[in-house]
């Protein structure tokens, strides 16, 4: 057992499964020698290799594609793009060709690949270095799509999308590469160090895709969530002093629905948060499906709580960003309806 | 040139020859067979520049086989190739009409461009990986692939290896080096960059080849492919196929005002040549040198194949709406049939009457594999893959919301 | 009044916007000698001049940044992706400038221009030819999405683009180019000559974005529908020989959410389709939004009828295509529960 | 060159000088101020190749003039550009110190490169305009742009026109031809070539300038804007600042195997010059040929003007983790501000006591500027852009679910 933080264990997992599996290879701007302009690959160049960690040119779309002619050959290749809100650019290689490959060729070819990328806001970033894009991705069937929320989570999944033998866009929560942090800007920002959660296995582990983990026992209401806005939702669990069970998603495609399900059936109400703009989010289709699964046990509407449908601002970031106080506005919302 | 208060103007390309004007190709200039040189595969890009502009050409109008380009060949294997072509047409063409006929729903030739893919697959080794367009079936031919699958992925029936799942002609095959076609242009060049890089990454020697059309060199994705193959200089050959349109575009629209699209080379170090792409032993000597440039590590090759879609782009096409009727007959280069054929005849080495008899044979042959495949079924008879495969494969194993959603399905 | 194909309404549409407005200017693959793959353009260059009308080089990308520049000069592009399917090159250009031009530069800049696609399946196109990316718009702030579902609204909506101060993405479901096609695949496919829709003003006319139009009155159930799935409901409707009230959202962003809303109210029960795959897809906005809206008036669970998660298959365009009978179960099932 | 037989590897490029490294720039071929010819603005492209590999430069070490570039100017015209550029690099260090205080979140600085935009900007008509990157800010000063106002942007108070949404130096002004800068690298080439196609269209005169980094030009885009500038001949004047750095990435990567970024051009028949960028004269001798080609109507050019990023890459960036401190005064091309300086005093217009002063007078104006706008507030402190503001201008009119959420925030 080691304290890391969520950058630590993300460079953990780099290291362990690069030197189990020589296939793996650790690509993506200013991530070789330099080591990533977050750090998550430091080390890694001097350690295996300029062949097996290297540099690329800014090319987003080169940098996926080239990750795709890799997987293909049958290498299992990990793709730094190094904000979410630059992943555009490879938009048509990921939606028209990674999530693909296996099922327009009937399982000849295969596209096991991770990409990975910094998502969220929380730090001034402005428009550019603080989306969220997960629904863009959650559309896109033959994509799995994972968020961790903390260093162990952080360690296990990444090592879990690099096994999976298809396509996994793995988004980064930066709001919480140094801590677990809360919403609550006007306070210091905690490090993962005082967190259980930054208590990560040195030994290589891998958790599984597609299963939720509940962060907080409840009975009055589900709050569903998944990276920086988990714990957020804790923090609002505790300042509404309502007995709220937190669910953390983790893996957002494909869903558990199971977990949701029980939860939300046992509740009767439930909150839907997330940093991404509201309309055509995650949170649509979260609210569908609970609708969907537990339409009898429902006895209040369903609501979101999500950055507004507006462009992230510089100045204004707090203004935009989903904190403690409006998670709790419907948290009380849902409970007197 | 207008002086600089003459308002501007936008200035859009437009081919010379539109329907009912005369075809006109003086201005494409074409050097005799055997006039090219042949740089060695280690020569300085910088110094091969001219091989951009010029074309290798091997085959003379005679049949000759010509200049520093002309290998020694065995007859037999010339043989091949010429079958492998008539093949490829004959499959085109009884294809073509069996779209006509609605037993498929699409379909799409290579006609007058068979030389390129069937002469590029011989000189590549088991194991390497073309990253083909949907007008390259040519290298499955000359790999040797069973006509009958092809059919059967064309008819979309229950022998179709890709389970009824793609449009025709949009194959796939690992054991014959014929990576999966895509619908969406120009993102596989890219991909056979990587797969090459990948190559080198693990001490292989295996090769990957990228194929394009001239319309599509136009995509961003184009750059991608060029920069990353210029920067790790990866072990690859990058095609680009000139049969001179795209859909209704003529090339000059993708082209712009380069001379020639193997100039696009240029701007990255990369060697670049453009070859006569209705000459089978051009494209196989051009080809040789750019693989054994990839394979032993010298770096990626850029090819412009220059050639002429003689056909509609597609079932889906009139070529007549947008370019003239004469235009196939006017092209300069001919047809690689033919011109192979005439090499063949020159050497002793085939007869017309052996040309006759094996387009009867290739004819009937494709026939009755088209039979056999028919029995199987067309997209509107007989057995198909049923709606159930429809849900394998989007993932290695199947997610409960997919189990789910096959179940409503009533599958 | 003139009997016009969608495809007429649409050349006329762009006809008369030209005449009226020389700053409106028409280009794409194949849309300028040949008049586009699906003649949608075709007598403009000829009409117009090159420099009005014009082919351009296979790129998407910068099909929409060469028309932003344009936009941002002060014309008024209509740019033209020959498939929906084929837009993902230029989604860059699309989220992450169009977007977000007016906002970023506080309305110093803007971006009014129209990006045309044909969407949907229904032709043996296979999974390239056939898709329907709304979804993946929607959830872009900035951008306006319009799905017409008949020539009367295909001319009106495309001059209300063409007129709108903003980007909008103008989805034109090709099923329904030649006629109003039901979604039964073994009936002869009606003309549009025969439907009351077909019938189109000659004059110049632009229907304001952001309209729902109730295309059939109910008691029973709402149906939420758009483009080739309005004609689809209809059918399912009277197959059904419920009282269904088929409502044609027209637009998707921003939605005309009183009409949804007010009819949803009335029946209690409320049934989506769309063509696209179902995970994130619009539906998933819709169902929330309705739950958000109607919460209290819903008797039954919200259906969502949908493609399936997978590939747009070719063979089994059928299996996939979500037909009447499919939509008759969902309405039998929110009537029953 | 290896056997076939011998097993691939990757080939990465690596800078000859990491930290620790002596800095070597001796293969990098700097040809004498004067040297370079002076083509033709009409001359066909590809007789003008040898300018791709050549560096156009005017200022000698000793401060003359010299050669076919050297125009005769006004001294005033070129006291000016000094001032230009000692206001930008003063703005720089006082709002990098600011952001160091915590004024606000985030700067970047173009040191070292402040002759690049300053002296491009002097060449441009109203109402052309520019799509710079975040390192033209240049353009601004040099237009006569309110320093307060980009204090006032840099700080998000409530004097910024941006309300606030914007990162430091994005900036965005049509009055002054700065079109609104995006976070997203490559994008803004494509769209200046829109922007002149245009202006063409409209049978308007003014041309478009698009500006883009060594790195970026591994995007994707950067082919959109070459293939449309080439094919329409668009009237752009096309500017790669190669300042040696991406980051930590060095331009080697993005270059590949060329040998210069000009070269990039070669593939589309455009002309391409390089430009020492940090000779002022050269760089306006080079723009004012470009700008004179697109005005014209002749076509687009291709400029890569070769300087050095001599500050860390932003206020987010520490370069002494991947490259050498010492790299910086190795850099062969001096700094742009003394080598103008030099100049001045040689010609008798400037003396180092007038320096010494105008250094005081602009930091003290500078200073002035910070204060006013500090006393509407900076991003932590004072009056700022409220977040109701955050929901305009996403549209022309709000729809309604913005209005909701607006009040939904409470504003
Ligand atoms: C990204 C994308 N854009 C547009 C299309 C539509 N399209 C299919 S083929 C074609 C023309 C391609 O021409 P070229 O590259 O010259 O190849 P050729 O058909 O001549 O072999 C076009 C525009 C597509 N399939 N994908
Ligand atoms: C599409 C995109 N990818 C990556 C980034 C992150 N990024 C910001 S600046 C930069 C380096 C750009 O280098 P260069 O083009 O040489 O410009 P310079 O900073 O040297 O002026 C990178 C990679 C981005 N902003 N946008
Ligand atoms: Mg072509
Ligand atoms: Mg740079």
């Amino acid at each position: 057992m080691s304290q890391m933080t969520m950058i630590e264990a993300i460079r953990n997992a780099h290291d362990l499964a690069m030197e189990r599996d020589d296939r793996v290879v650790v690509f993506g701007e200013d991530v070789g020698y330099f080591g990533g302009v977050f750090r998550c690959t430091s080390g890694l160049q001097e350690k295996f290799g300029k062949h097996r960690c290297f540099d690329t040119p800014i090319n987003e779309s080169g940098i996926v594609g080239a990750a795709i002619g890799m997987a293909v050959y049958g290498l299992r290749p990990v793709a730094e793009i190094q904000f979410a809100d630059y992943v555009y650019p490879a938009y048509d290689q990921i939606v028209s060709e990674a999530a693909r490959i296996r099922h327009r060729s009937a399982g000849e070819f295969t596209c096991p690949l991770v990409i990975r990328m910094p998502t969220g806001g929380g730090i001034f970033g402005g428009q550019t270095h603080s989306q969220s894009p997960e629904a863009l991705f959650t559309h896109v069937c033959g994509l799995k799509v994972v968020v961790p929320s903390n260093p162990q989570d952080a360690k296990g999944l990444l090592a879990g999308a690099i096994e999976d033998p298809d396509p996994v866009i793995f988004l980064e929560p930066k709001r919480l590469y140094n801590g677990p942090f809360d919403g609550h800007p006007e306070r210091p920002s905690p490090p993962w160090r005082d967190h259980p959660l930054g208590e990560v296995e040195d030994e290589y582990y891998a958790l599984p895709l597609g299963r939720a983990s509940i962060r907080r026992d409840g009975a009055d209401l589900t709050v569903l969530a998944y990276g920086t806005m988990v714990h957020v939702a804790m923090a609002a669990a505790e300042d509404s002093g309502l007995s709220a069970e937190v669910i953390d998603l983790r893996t957002l495609l494909p869903l558990d629905e199971e977990a949701v399900e029980k939860s939300v059936k046992k509740t009767g109400r439930c909150v839907i948060v997330h940093e991404a703009t509201r309309t055509s989010g995650f949170g649509a289709e979260l609210s569908a499906v609970v609708q969907e699964l537990c339409f009898y046990s429902l006895e209040a509407p369903i609501v979101r709580v999500t950055g507004w449908d507006t462009p992230y601002p510089h100045a204004q970031e707090w203004s935009y960003f989903p904190g403690p106080a409006r998670v709790v506005r419907a948290m009380r919302q849902v409970m007197e309806d | 040139m207008k002086d600089d208060d003459a308002p501007l103007s936008l200035s859009v390309p437009e081919p010379k020859c539109r329907p009912g004007d005369t075809p006109d190709f003086s201005d494409f200039v074409i050097p005799k067979a055997g006039e090219a040189r042949r740089p060695e595969i280690d020569e300085d890009p910088e110094e091969m520049r001219d091989m951009a502009f010029s074309i290798v050409r091997v085959l003379s109008k005679e049949g000759e086989a010509l200049g520093p380009w002309a290998e020694e060949l065995p007859s037999d294997l010339l043989l091949d190739g010429l079958r492998h072509m008539m093949t490829m047409r004959a499959l085109d063409e009884r294809m073509m009409t069996a779209q006509r006929q609605g037993k498929t729903s699409f379909y799409l030739r290579c006609l007058g461009e068979e030389a390129v893919a069937c002469a590029f697959q011989t000189t590549l080794d088991n194991g390497d990986m073309n990253f083909p367009t949907y007008r390259q079936s040519g290298l499955l031919i000359a790999s040797g692939y069973p006509i009958r699958t092809m059919i059967n992925q064309i008819y979309s029936n229950c022998g179709d290896p890709l389970k009824g799942r793609q449009l025709p002609v949009l194959y796939a095959d690992k054991a014959h080096g014929f990576f999966s076609v895509s619908g969406n242009l120009g993102t596989q060049l890219i991909q056979a960059v990587g797969w090459g890089m990948a190559s080198a990454i693990a001490g292989d020697r295996k090769i990957a080849v990228g194929w394009i059309g001239d319309g599509s060199t136009s995509e961003s994705d184009f750059h991608a492919a060029m920069v990353f193959a210029s920067t790790y200089s990866a072990p690859v050959v990058l095609n680009i196929v000139n049969n001179q349109w795209a859909i209704s575009t003529f090339q000059g629209m993708a082209r712009g005002k380069a001379v020639t699209f193997a100039e696009r080379g240029h701007g990255f170090g990369i060697p670049a040549l453009r070859v006569d792409g209705n000459d089978y032993l051009a494209v196989r000597a051009v080809a040789k040198w750019a693989v054994a440039r990839a394979r032993s590590g010298i770096g990626p090759t850029l090819i412009e194949h220059v050639t002429y879609r003689a056909g509609a782009h597609s079932s889906s096409d009139d070529p007549s709406a947008y370019r003239s009727r004469r235009e196939r007959a006017a092209w300069p280069l001919g047809d690689p049939i033919d011109r192979l054929k005439r090499h063949l005849v020159r050497i002793g080495a085939w007869t017309d009457e052996r040309h006759s008899q094996a387009e009867a044979e290739i004819d009937a042959m494709v026939r009755e594999e088209q039979a056999a495949s028919e029995a199987l079924g067309t997209l509107v008879s007989g057995g198909h893959p049923s709606g159930r495969d429809m849900f394998q494969d989007v993932y290695a194993e199947m997610p409960p919301h997919l189990r789910r959603q096959r179940r409503e399905a009533g599958y």
